[in-house]
Formats: C-alpha cells, sequence, structure tokens
C-alpha cells in the first residue's frame, strides 16, 4: 500500500482513533480480514484532506475488540456488519444489533469466515447465553 | 313522476359514465404532458372492472360497510343535483359520503391508513368552509339556495363571482385529489403514504371508492357549471377550461403538506370569498 | 410557483417520447452486445468460455463436442466473444425477446477432423435441417 | 397522538430500494428512526473465493447498477496498482468519459426520483426522459445500457471512433440545452424550494465527523472529492469539486444539478484532449496480485473505496468494497429527527440511498 499502516494493539486502540479525530481526522471505514483459523486482520482506515491513514489491528476471533463508535459514531453499521460477518464481538457500541443487522436470528453466525463456522445450535450454548448478558443495555430497545 | 325517474336515472349512469371518461382524459392529457403516450381512454374502466373482479378480502366488515355508505352518498349526492334540489342538502350529503370514507380507513390499525384518515379530515375541513361560502354566493346573487332558480338565472354567475369561482377551484383540486393537495392518497400510490387513506381498502371494495370518486366528480363539475349556466358552449368551455388548468396545475406544482394547505387555503381561499361577498353585498 | 408551465406546454406540441414499444422498436444500435450465439462449425471445443465467463452460463462437453449455453444466467458481459480463440461466438444487436419458460441452448458439433462432415446430428429429437440451435422447453437448469 | 412506530419499508413506493426505517412517529412528527438492512444482501464480497481476478469486474460491477463503470474503474485501479500495470492514457481518458457519463446518468436518475419524493411527477418523468439519451450513448459506445462492462484490468475493451466521438458530443449538446430548461424549476420553483429548504439540514462540522460522503458532504460545505486526487485522467482535466454551504436538501439537490453540468464539461474536456493509441495494455504473463492497497474513486453518490488483497494467486485474498451509501446513513440517521412524516421520503431521497450498493 502506499499509504502509512500504523499498527496498533486492542489496549491502545481508542486513545490512538481518539488521538487522531483531535488532529482532524475523519473516519473512512473498517476492512476486516481473516488470517487464519484464530486471528482477524482489522485496517481502520481515516482520512484528512484526502490522504489516507491506516491503523491495523491484529484481533483474536475469540476476544472482544473495543469500539470506537463512542469516538465517531459513523463506525456503528461497520462494526455491527463486522460482528455478524465475523463473528467477532465489539465491545461498548453505541448501538448493538447483536449480529442481526444483516443476518436473522437463525442465520449461521461468521459466514465470511473460510477457517470456522460457528454453527446456530453451538450458538445456543452457555457461550451465547453469557454474551447476551453482558450486552450493552441499549441492545434491549432493537 | 317519469320524469323524475329518467332524472336519477340519469344521475345514477352519468356519475361512473361521465366520471369515468373525464378520468381517462385526465391521464391522457397529464402523459401528454409529460411527453409520454399515455394509456387509452377506456383505462380507468379497464382499471375498475379489473378491481371489481377481484376476491373481496376486507380488513375488517365496517369498512366495507363504509365503501357501500360512501359510494351511496356520493350518488345520492350526484342524483339530487340531477334533480336540481337544494344545494345545501347536496353538500351535506357530499360530506357524510366522505366522513365515511374516513372512518372506513380509521376502521383498520394500518398506521398509513390511520395517518391518511387523518390527513383526509384535514383536507375536508379545509374544503368545506370554502364551499359554504361558495352556496352563500349564490344566495346572495340569486336568493336561493335551489338549483332550479340558479340555472334559471338570466346572466352568467362567473362575472359577478369571479373570486368565488377560484375558490371554488381549490375546493376542486383537493376532492379531485391533486398536487398540491394530494396528501390523504392520491393516484398513483407513490407518496409517504403508500395510497395514504384507501391503503386498506381492497379489491372490489377499492373499486367502489374509485366509482364514488367519479360521482363527486362530476358533482364538483356540475357545480362548475353553475357560474356559466346561460348556455350550453358556456358550460362547456367553461368546463374544459377548468378541467385543462386542474391538469395543468397537477403538472406544475409539487405535493405540499397539511399545515401549509390549511394556511394557504384558509388564508387566500376566505380572503378571496370575503373580498366576494361584500362586494356583491355593496353592489 | 409554476415554472414548469413552459415545459409542460411545449410538451403538449413536440413528438412524444416515448413509443409503443413491442409495436415499435427503435433500430437497435450498431455495437451493442445482445442475444449471444454459437457459430457451432466453427467452435473447436477449447472450453475457453466455459473457464472466463464470469455467470458460468456456458459448459462445454469437450468429448461429445457439446455446447450448452443458459441465455437465462448470462449477463452479456462479452467476454466469452473477446476471448473465443476460434471466433465462432457472436452477439447479435438484438435482445432476447421475453419468454415465459426456461430454456437451455444446447448445441451439437463436430469433432475437427481434416475431412468436413456436412451432416451433423441434434442432441436428441427435432432434428433441425440447419442444426443452429436447440431449445429445451423447461429444461434441467443445469448451471 | 400516541406514539406510532411505522414500519417505513423494506417495500416502500417511495423508496427505490429496500431500506427498512422503524419510524417512531409522534403527531407525524419523526422521534427516532432506526435502519434494518440484509433485504438485498448478496455477499458479492465472498464471491472473490470462487471467481478469479478478471471475473470479479464482472461480479463488483453488479454491486450497484447505476455506478458499474466507476465500480468496475476502482477494482481494476486496484488491481493495476497491485500488479504495477500502466494504462494508455487513451484508456484513462475513455475511463473518464465513460465514468462521467454513468455520473450523468445516475445524477439524472437521482433528480427524478427526488422530484418524486415531492411528489411532482411530471418533473419526475422530464428528467428520465433526458436521462433515456446517456443510455443510448453508453448502450451505443460500450454495447451495454447499464452495467456496461467495458473496464478490464490494463485499460478499456471499446475504442470509440471519431465520428462514433462527434456523435457523442452532440448527443450531449442536446442533453445540456434539455438541463438547462429544467434548471428553473428544479432550482427555483416555489413548491421545490418550499419542500426542501431548510429540511434535513446537515452542518458542516456534523458531516465531517459523521464521515458523510459525495454530494452530502459538499452540500454542507466541505470541498472533497475523491476525483481531485486525479486519478484515471481527472489529475490533467482541471477538475473543480461543487459545493454549496447550506446542508440542507436543497443544497445537495443543488450540488448534483451543478455536477451534472459539471460532468458534461469534463466529458467535453476529456474528449477534447483525447489521445491516440492502444486502449488496453496486454497483461499476460505478469503473476497474478500479490499484495494489498486501498483505492478511492468517486462515484455519483461519493467516495468509494476498495480494499484489495491478494497473494499470487488467481483468487484474492480479500475484496472489501465500502459503498458511499454505507458512509451516508449514519448522517440519516442524524437527519430525519424532528421532521415530519411527509418529509421523510425527500430527506431520505436526499442522500440517493443505494441499498444493493450497502449490502453488496
Amino acid at each position: 500500500m502506499r499509504e502509512e499502516i500504523m499498527a496498533v494493539s486492542a489496549e491502545a486502540l481508542v486513545g490512538e482513533v481518539a488521538k487522531l479525530k483531535v488532529l482532524g481526522y475523519r473516519l473512512v471505514t473498517l476492512s476486516c480480514t481473516e488470517l487464519d483459523a484464530s486471528n482477524l486482520d482489522i485496517l481502520y482506515h481515516f482520512d484528512k484532506d484526502l490522504g489516507l491513514k491506516h491503523l491495523r489491528l491484529t484481533a483474536p476471533k475469540a476476544a472482544a475488540v473495543p469500539s470506537i463508535s463512542p469516538v465517531y459514531f459513523a463506525a456503528l453499521l461497520v462494526e455491527n456488519e463486522i460482528q455478524d460477518f465475523f463473528g467477532l464481538r465489539f465491545e461498548g457500541l453505541v448501538v448493538d444489533y447483536r449480529g442481526t443487522l444483516y443476518l436473522e436470528e437463525e442465520a449461521l453466525k461468521t459466514p465470511y469466515c473460510r477457517f470456522s463456522l460457528r454453527s446456530a445450535d453451538q450458538r445456543e450454548g452457555p457461550a451465547a447465553a453469557l454474551d447476551a448478558e453482558t450486552n450493552h443495555p441499549n441492545a434491549e430497545k432493537f | 313522476m317519469t320524469e323524475t325517474a329518467v332524472l336519477i336515472l340519469c344521475g345514477l349512469i352519468a356519475g361512473p359514465v361521465v366520471g369515468g371518461l373525464v378520468s381517462g382524459l385526465d391521464r391522457i392529457l397529464t402523459a401528454r404532458m409529460q411527453s409520454r403516450i399515455g394509456p387509452p381512454l377506456l383505462q380507468p374502466f379497464f382499471d375498475v372492472v379489473k378491481l371489481l373482479a377481484k376476491e373481496p378480502l376486507v380488513v375488517n366488515v365496517w369498512q366495507a360497510f363504509c365503501a357501500y355508505c360512501y359510494i351511496a352518498a356520493a350518488s345520492i349526492a350526484l342524483v339530487l343535483f340531477f334533480l336540481q334540489s337544494d344545494l345545501l342538502l347536496i353538500f351535506f350529503v357530499q360530506a357524510v359520503g366522505a366522513v365515511f370514507l374516513v372512518v372506513g380507513a380509521l376502521s383498520s390499525t394500518s398506521p398509513y391508513s390511520q395517518i391518511g384518515a387523518h390527513r383526509e379530515l384535514l383536507q375536508i375541513l379545509s374544503y368545506e368552509p370554502l364551499l359554504v361560502l361558495v352556496v352563500v354566493g349564490f344566495y346572495l346573487e340569486t336568493g336561493s339556495f335551489k338549483l332550479t332558480d340558479i340555472y334559471a338565472w338570466p346572466h352568467p354567475m362567473l362575472l359577478k363571482l369571479p373570486f368565488l369561482f377560484i375558490v371554488l377551484g381549490y375546493a376542486l383540486t383537493i376532492k379531485l385529489r391533486k398536487s398540491p393537495f394530494d396528501l390523504s392518497t392520491c393516484h398513483h400510490a407513490h407518496q409517504e403514504l403508500v395510497k395514504g387513506l384507501l391503503t386498506d381498502y381492497s379489491g372490489p371494495f377499492l373499486a367502489l371508492t374509485e366509482i364514488g370518486h367519479w360521482f363527486e366528480v362530476v358533482l364538483m363539475l356540475g357545480v362548475c357549471t353553475l357560474f356559466w349556466a346561460t348556455s350550453w358552449i358556456g358550460m362547456a368551455v367553461l368546463l374544459a377550461v377548468t378541467y385543462f388548468l386542474e391538469v395543468l396545475v397537477d403538472n406544475v406544482t409539487s405535493r405540499m403538506n397539511w399545515r401549509w394547505m390549511l394556511s394557504y387555503v384558509w388564508g387566500v381561499g376566505l380572503t378571496l370569498s370575503l373580498v366576494n361577498l361584500i362586494w356583491l353585498h355593496q353592489g | 410557483m409554476f415554472r414548469m408551465t413552459p415545459n409542460i406546454v411545449r410538451n403538449l406540441v413536440v413528438r412524444k417520447s416515448t413509443r409503443m414499444y413491442p409495436v415499435e422498436v427503435r433500430e437497435p444500435f450498431a455495437q451493442v452486445r445482445g442475444e449471444l450465439f454459437n457459430d457451432i462449425e466453427r467452435c473447436i471445443f477449447c472450453g475457453t468460455c466455459e473457464v472466463k465467463c464470469p455467470s458460468q452460463c456456458i459448459q462445454v462437453d469437450k468429448k461429445a463436442c457439446i455446447w450448452t449455453c443458459d441465455p437465462f444466467a448470462c449477463v452479456f458481459c462479452g467476454v466469452c466473444v473477446d476471448t473465443c480463440p476460434a471466433k465462432s461466438l457472436y452477439q447479435k444487436t438484438k435482445y432476447r425477446s421475453p419468454t415465459g419458460e426456461r430454456i437451455i441452448i444446447s448445441q451439437q458439433g463436430q469433432p475437427r477432423k481434416k475431412d468436413k462432415a456436412k451432416d451433423r446430428a441434434g442432441e436428441s429429437g427435432t432434428p433441425k435441417g440447419s442444426g443452429e440451435e436447440k431449445a429445451d422447453p423447461g429444461g434441467d437448469p443445469a448451471t | 397522538m400516541r406514539k406510532t412506530v411505522i414500519p417505513f419499508g423494506p417495500q416502500h413506493p417511495v423508496l427505490p430500494e429496500p431500506i427498512h426505517l422503524k419510524l417512531t412517529v409522534e403527531d407525524e412528527r419523526i422521534i427516532e428512526a432506526i435502519p434494518n438492512l440484509g433485504y438485498v444482501h448478496r455477499g458479492l464480497e465472498r464471491l472473490a473465493d470462487i471467481r478469479d481476478f478478471h471475473q470479479m469486474i464482472q461480479v463488483v460491477e453488479r454491486v450497484c447498477g447505476i455506478c458499474s463503470v466507476i465500480h468496475a474503474l476502482c477494482y481494476c485501479q486496484g488491481i493495476e496498482e497491485i500488479m504495477g500495470v500502466e494504462v494508455p492514457p487513451r484508456a484513462r481518458y475513455l475511463r473518464v468519459m465513460w465514468s462521467e457519463l454513468h455520473r450523468i446518468q445516475s445524477h439524472l436518475l437521482w433528480l427524478g426520483l427526488f422530484a418524486d419524493s415531492f411528489g411532482f411527477e411530471s418533473l419526475f418523468m422530464q428528467f428520465w426522459r433526458v436521462r433515456e439519451k446517456i443510455m443510448d450513448i453508453s448502450e451505443a459506445t460500450t454495447g451495454n445500457r447499464v452495467i456496461v462492462s467495458v473496464n478490464v484490468i490494463g485499460g478499456v475493451r471499446r475504442n470509440p471512433d471519431p465520428e462514433q466521438i462527434r456523435w457523442v458530443l452532440a448527443q450531449i449538446d442536446w442533453v445540456e440545452a434539455e438541463l438547462q430548461r429544467l434548471e428553473d424549476t428544479m432550482l427555483e420553483d416555489y413548491t421545490v424550494k418550499k419542500r426542501t429548504v431548510g429540511k434535513g439540514v446537515l452542518t458542516r462540522q456534523q458531516a465531517y465527523e459523521l464521515g458523510a460522503v459525495g454530494p452530502v458532504l459538499r452540500g454542507s460545505g466541505v470541498a472533497q472529492d475523491a476525483r481531485q486526487t486525479g486519478y484515471a485522467a481527472y489529475g490533467e482535466l482541471h477538475f473543480e469539486p461543487v459545493v454549496e454551504t447550506d446542508g440542507d436538501c436543497y443544497a445537495r439537490n443543488k450540488v448534483r444539478f451543478r455536477e451534472t453540468l459539471a460532468s458534461i464539461d469534463l466529458i467535453r474536456r476529456a474528449i477534447h484532449r483525447l489521445p491516440d493509441g492502444e486502449v488496453r495494455t496486454k497483461i499476460k504473463g505478469i503473476k497474478p496480485p500479490q499484495g494489498e492497497t486501498v483505492n478511492r474513486v468517486e462515484q455519483p453518490r461519493g467516495e468509494l473505496l476498495y480494499y484489495l488483497k491478494g497473494s499470487g494467486q488467481k483468487t484474492l485474498d480479500r475484496v472489501r468494497i465500502r459503498t458511499p451509501t454505507f458512509a451516508n446513513i449514519p448522517p440519516l440517521l442524524v437527519m430525519l429527527p424532528g421532521h415530519f412524516l411527509s418529509d421523510v421520503p425527500v430527506v431520505t431521497l436526499s442522500i440517493d440511498p443505494c441499498i444493493s450498493c450497502t449490502e453488496r
């Protein structure tokens, strides 16, 4: 890629993003790619005066990633989308569809992952129940 | 007695036939104004026949009842007009029909239908006072509410009531469901309320409301003829010009909202009526 | 308020923009990518079109020399025509007319031999003299 | 009146495409709008796993019918960048010509739909009548009307001859004349202004922070247009973005109308400077793309972003498409509350929603 890419860790992510916002950057979007069976690669694209800047986060599928939607409201749709398609959890989403933005309740999760496809009945297990408990309170509304 | 029977029959036939033809002409003229070829003249009849042939499906029985009441009231109003009855009575019967249409829409739970019904009530609220003022104008000029007396009046009414004719034009635009007043429902179901008031009417009952609408169109055009009742040619020319202008206005304006309609129709309509009435009174 | 009026009045007098479509059809432009045809006599059954087609609407049976196309899956992109080495594929300038039945175009060709055999057999039944194309109504959507 | 929830869509006659908005209304006034997507989701990004990188051109064209050339252009530019393919100058100019033709037809389509959203049917018909001419130009020069399939990796597939170019110029003159006839109505008519001025206001600050793109962003006074980066031949055509400052539906309407005229101008300039020569670089023998890139172009609806990643195989590892409508939905959610139900179509259409794009 021609532009500058900066690697970030999950802990430092929100801080870095907030810094970029102060500098006057605009969130373009997030791109998620599956690297292997347990890792995802998330690129955060930012733009200022037609120049791009990227943050790269390598996220394990099992762990949740802090949401940047409290900083950039515009991130809510794309984070929900990644949640739908890659099964990654984002913590602290301003509007959390809980994986139903695109998919129906009964649909298989993670349709965009090549390496693993969690089946529907697996989702019903205790892990899913735990997921539901720790969800954002806003989620009840939708 | 036979004369009365013939007149009643005339009214009952003229409503659907003339109304449908006017509607067909309207569609052709609109198409030409938009540089299209448009449908054949008889298309409205084809549409209605197709609707009548459909399986009746009702949201609830009330709605079906209301559709029958609406067409009954609309046809009675037109028959009364053919019988040269009292203008006030005619408008009263017509208003009853309009209200039944609203009640039918309110009886369903669809939000589109509900909001459409509310808007229709607001429309009735805007045009009914204007119609009453037009009738008052006739009374001040001729001294009677009877149609026989108005038709017998020797001078064309338009020369004495020009502003009231414009006011009637507003009412006509609302009644014909044309832009900028096609708020509660419009002819092509392409607005934010889908088909608004008529969303939940379907099949034969939608056909009934359409035929009822034709009766009302003929009635309103009949009221327009009162403004040049002295000669047939005058009547025809007046009707043609009025309807052409209606279609033209429909094609050069966008749909407005009901707040604008209330303020504009009442503001301009009432002012024009008052000016005309005062002028009549002075003269 | 009535700024649209001149346009409206003008439309009343100038020619209409629409036409009575199925009755009156405009002349197609010269380079239009319309319906896809295979000149089966020139086809060498190499299978390039099958590989290149983005909508995978073409199947080529190299051994039996059968060229099959699902015209309903074709997206008229013309990639097969561009890449055909034998130039046997071509597109007419007319579009396929609407139909109520699903059809699969299946053409039987001859393997390329030194001596040109003139007679070709249809795949099954309905042997058309020209052997141009055969439509199986309600054929199995093989794609 | 108590609170009512109105299901606006997914099948609604005013909306050309299926987006579902749950509108909570109180007395016809919107309190809250919640979108729901997924009605036309086709998973085209995943198709990259089974279609090779040449076939993906036809796939990405189908992300959105209205801006197919520009999708293919963005994709091809990305692949060309990874593979290091140089595009011949004539092809770059032709790409500009077809992109701008597509922008015109998309804007004309939108102008018509926008007129329809406030119930101005005859204006709708007029814009679509003019648009038909652009479709004819597309059909005559590329072979297809909407999804024209003219871009390939390394150039373009059609090379119009001088006579065809002259014909295009004549047709474009006709389009410009017709548009000027409609300008007065679209921008000055009392009823049109009444329905659009002050509706759906988005301040400069809001538009920038919510990530709005395209005419929504430029209607709020931010002069940002991906064409300024000078991709294809835009760098040589002295491109200037069209900007309005009011940030309401009327401003966006005006931006799109002026952009349509600007596009006509750009086509003229591109044709005027059209160089001779080849239109396609042969890429036989070059290895399939290996590496990643982000490419941005300007669609009629706004900035389009492609993230492409390949690992030297025939199929790409990842094709990520961020369409402009996707970026414009958060601003829409901010714009809707406070308006009346009758303004919902106007405000919604003012972002030019392309839901098939959004859901890919």
